[in-house]
């Protein structure tokens, strides 16, 4: 039974399953539906397989089986030299940051711009609003080696923001932040929300996804076991719970 | 034309260049041995190419004339021996004149003086271009009429020929070694550093970089190095000429060494294309290996 | 006005400032005493010097000026060769957990046994025990980067564990647990702390902080600005606040 | 002995060796052609280095004799030279059997049927040990009563000599060149090997391992690395030493290379040890530099 979306599809799983080289079965079977300009939650217990499905999304790994279409593109089947263009088209906050250790901030952040070929006046305009944004622009001039967890964390967010993506990944962004931080930037994940981007959260923290209340998709030993609109992070919650796939 | 998309590649650059000092430094070193390597042995090849054959100038056929031929007969003999092509020079040495010469030669161990009549024939001493053709003009000018008997160094021509072919294979071997040890030992040390940034290599993938833009720094830095490499090397060999080449000329005053046969601005080149080309196949193989992941 | 401690001392900072080499001042004047046995919370906002704190102690940097002394060994003034004999005395969670990537789950945990010379038959039977406690016993054979960042997190917290230390530091040790394994975790720390060990806990975690209601250093812009008794995450609710230094 | 220790030991080399396929492979490649160079070098040194002496045994000191010495004077003579022991051997050769062998060497050019009288005197030949104390002999035997003069190939003797003193510089420039880069490639390619992997030494450290604990493995490693590469390169100059040695000898067959200068064991036992050293040196030097952190 799929979810009835009132939104045209920005990320659309059909009966995918993903195996690790080494066995182990990440995802199995799962379909999801998410809509232009929903903001999702992706909560879960450890090794559940969120990140797993976040990768599919951009293309890190290819699934086993099963259809997967984001922005219209059918990435499951695209071809290698198209991916950096996919690539380019969202925002991601990788759970692990993935910072550029020989880059500054500044420079890690505007490299996601020169990858687009953006012209030189547009980067030196958005880099710094980035940086505002997720309240490092003291920072710029500094390595990642230089910054404390967190400020790593803002880097990476920061990054994934730069572009305005369609669609942004984020995967625990604020696992490293204080609770001001983390309001600070789950608010400003709901201001970009609102002026169109697609978001998807994986996030284990439980007050953020309590208190904004939005669409809540919990999985479990690879699969989604819940897919609640206005939902809490414990199951049951919220409103409408429809199971998807 | 974006100046600021040039500016923040040349950084790139730039930027690799001074954080990976010590790598740099690896590449740059393995591309200047190589290229001294190489740049000595050509240079030794350069100069050294003619001392054979220069050696062997001295080497000359002696044509024995039969006795008493008519001086219209010897005459026509001379000028058809120096018809052929393959011949330098032919000189006629009378009995005369080969007895005065043996007289100064022998002078101490043999008493020409107790002579009532010359021992010698007349003789047609005879300088070839290339000493690989002594024995054939041997052979030819024996099968004259007039002609008694034919002498040449056979055994030293032999020997001669035998050694250039064998130095000439060689050195062509050793070449070869030097160039597939450079090619090995730069295409490792370059692929060490991609290695080194593999994670980087990565993250750029994940961001949306394709994979030329990935690898347009890697290859420029790869030039750089390359360039850089053989620039000291240059200067090297240059230093390394100027203290040896006079030395060397004056420890070995009867080796012909060619020096005009380098020409150090069309060497340099070489050598600095050499490098470039070096640095550019490593880095594109090396930074391929971790593109595909 | 030092904080009387009921406790012998387990730590003591004493006007300890510190600076990087790229001219950030990480620690201003810090004072600090944590007693043989006791529980503490370092909490403060991003960037605030809490990691840096932390890796004064076990020596990974040394202070700029003051007086460090962890379990009676002046670790300011250590020699070089003596750091790995402290090293081993500690266990630490590290915010970015520093796992080796070409070693097991296993190996990983072994390891911090084997640099202490320990006997096989101890490995044998600590490592199992120590990868159970966080629920890591049936991952021990995969590679750092095949597990998820909460199970990456788990593992850097059984090496921590795993030679009985006398003093756990941990760098934001729950920040990739779901609520569920968080909870384990500080139950687990709380045991451990129970069974003598001294535990520093650094974390931004409000609910798990307010729950377990210990002792709370607050630090800010690297200056220690509160030390309560059972204290809160947020400043000023907690027992007995007494400002040390 | 606490085997587990052994083992885990054991599992730490054997895992950095499978797990880093392609650096070891680059380490090992990296000593491969070094030891061949070097190997080569001192094969051809061994096997050369009789080669110039024996051809120049050839060369011989000719001392002509007074006119009408006594037999007795003639005999002292002999046993005086014969006792100075730089000299080797010396023939006595009466004037008649100089002409006779004169006739045979000149049949053709040199017509001696029409000598009334022999025109050479007595000669002694003198072979000398060593070809560098050829003009001193010389000048020792001239200075002889009884000696009229003296002869050898004055020319050939100097350039020979200058010859071996140039090519036993180079020679030794050259070996000391090859040293001079193996290390420095070696060294480059376990630096690298070491840089890769420096974030996991600083991990090792902060986890409580001692350097010593940490660069044990790496030096075994380079050990076995040097090792593996001398024992390629060791299985690849045997094979080629095989393939090339009978067609370099019947190649030039009047060079008298010495294949049993080369001891195959004493040889091989030294490249390995060469090899197992270079790693060792190199492991531990480039690890230091990543333990001061
Ligand atoms: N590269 C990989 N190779 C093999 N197995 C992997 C790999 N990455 C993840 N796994 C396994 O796949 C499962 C799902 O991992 P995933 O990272 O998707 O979990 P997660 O939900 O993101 O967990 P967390 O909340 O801890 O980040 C886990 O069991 C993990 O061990
Ligand atoms: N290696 C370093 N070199 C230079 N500056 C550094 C370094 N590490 C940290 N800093 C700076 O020191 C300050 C304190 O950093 P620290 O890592 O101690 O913060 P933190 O309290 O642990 O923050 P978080 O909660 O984000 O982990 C920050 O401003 C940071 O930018
Ligand atoms: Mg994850
Ligand atoms: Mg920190």
């Amino acid at each position: 039974m799929l979810r009835k979306n009132p939104f045209p599809s920005m990320i659309s799983l059909r009966n995918v399953s993903l195996a690790y080289p080494n066995g182990v079965h990440a995802l199995d079977n799962v379909s999801l539906e998410i809509g232009k300009g929903e903001f999702v939650f992706l909560v879960g217990h450890s090794g559940t397989g969120k990140t797993s499905l976040l990768r599919l999304l951009y293309r890190e790994i290819a699934p086993h089986s099963g259809e997967i279409t984001v922005d219209g593109v059918r990435v499951d089947k695209i071809s290698a030299s198209r991916v950096p263009i996919l690539r380019r088209r969202l925002g991601v906050v990788f759970q692990d940051y993935k910072l550029l250790v020989d880059k500054t901030v500044w420079e890690n952040v505007a490299f996601a711009m020169q990858v687009t070929g953006a012209h030189t006046k547009d980067i030196l305009r958005q880099v710094p609003r980035a940086l505002d944004l997720v309240g490092l622009a003291h920072k710029s001039r500094m390595y990642p080696g230089e910054l404390s967890g967190g400020e790593q964390q803002k880097t990476a967010i920061a990054r994934a923001l730069v572009n305005n993506p369609k669609l942004l990944l984020c995967d625990e962004p604020t696992g490293n932040l204080d609770p001001g931080a983390t309001t600070e930037i789950m608010e400003l994940l709901g201001r970009i929300n609102i002026k169109g981007t697609t978001v998807m959260v994986a996030t284990h923290n439980q007050g953020v996804v309590d208190r904004m209340r939005r669409r809540v998709v919990r999985m479990e030993n690879g699969r989604i076991i819940a897919d609640e609109e206005r939902g809490f992070y414990h199951r049951g919650l919220g409103e409408s719970q429809v199971l998807s796939g | 034309m974006d100046w600021g998309r040039v500016k923040f590649f040349l950084g790139e650059v730039v930027r690799s260049f001074t954080r990976n000092k010590g790598m740099q430094a690896t590449a740059i070193g393995t591309v200047t041995v190589t290229i001294v390597l190489i740049g000595s042995f050509l240079i030794a090849q350069a100069s050294l190419a003619n001392v054979g054959t220069q050696l062997m100038r001295q080497i000359e056929i002696s044509a024995y004339l039969k006795d008493g031929l008519s001086s219209t007969t010897t005459k026509n003999l001379i000028a058809h021996v120096k018809a052929d092509p393959r011949v330098l020079s032919v000189d006629y040495i009378p009995k005369k004149q080969g007895l005065a010469e043996l007289a100064a030669r022998t002078k101490g161990s043999l008493d020409l003086s107790i002579l009532t009549e010359n021992p010698l024939p007349d003789k047609l001493r005879i300088q070839v271009r290339d000493t690989a053709m002594i024995p054939a003009v041997a052979a030819s000018v024996h099968a004259l009429a007039g002609v008694a008997d034919v002498k040449y160094g056979a055994k030293v021509v032999t020997r001669f020929l035998q050694l250039t072919n064998v130095l000439h294979r060689v050195a062509l071997v050793i070449l070869g070694l030097f160039v597939l040890v450079a090619g090995v030992i730069i295409a490792n040390t370059i692929r060490l550093t991609v290695f080194a940034r593999r994670r980087e290599i990565a993250i750029m993938q994940l961001v949306g970089a394709t994979d030329g833009a990935i690898r347009l720094p890697f290859i420029v830095e790869g030039v750089l190095s390359g360039l850089l490499g053989s620039l000291i090397a240059i200067v090297i060999l240059a230093i390394a000429h100027m203290l040896l080449w006079n030395r060397l000329a004056s420890a070995l005053p009867w080796v012909p060494l060619n020096g005009a046969a380098i020409r150090p601005l069309v060497l340099g080149a070489q050598l600095l294309g050499a490098g470039a080309l070096i640095g550019a196949i490593a880095s594109w193989l090396s930074v391929g290996r971790y593109l595909r992941t």
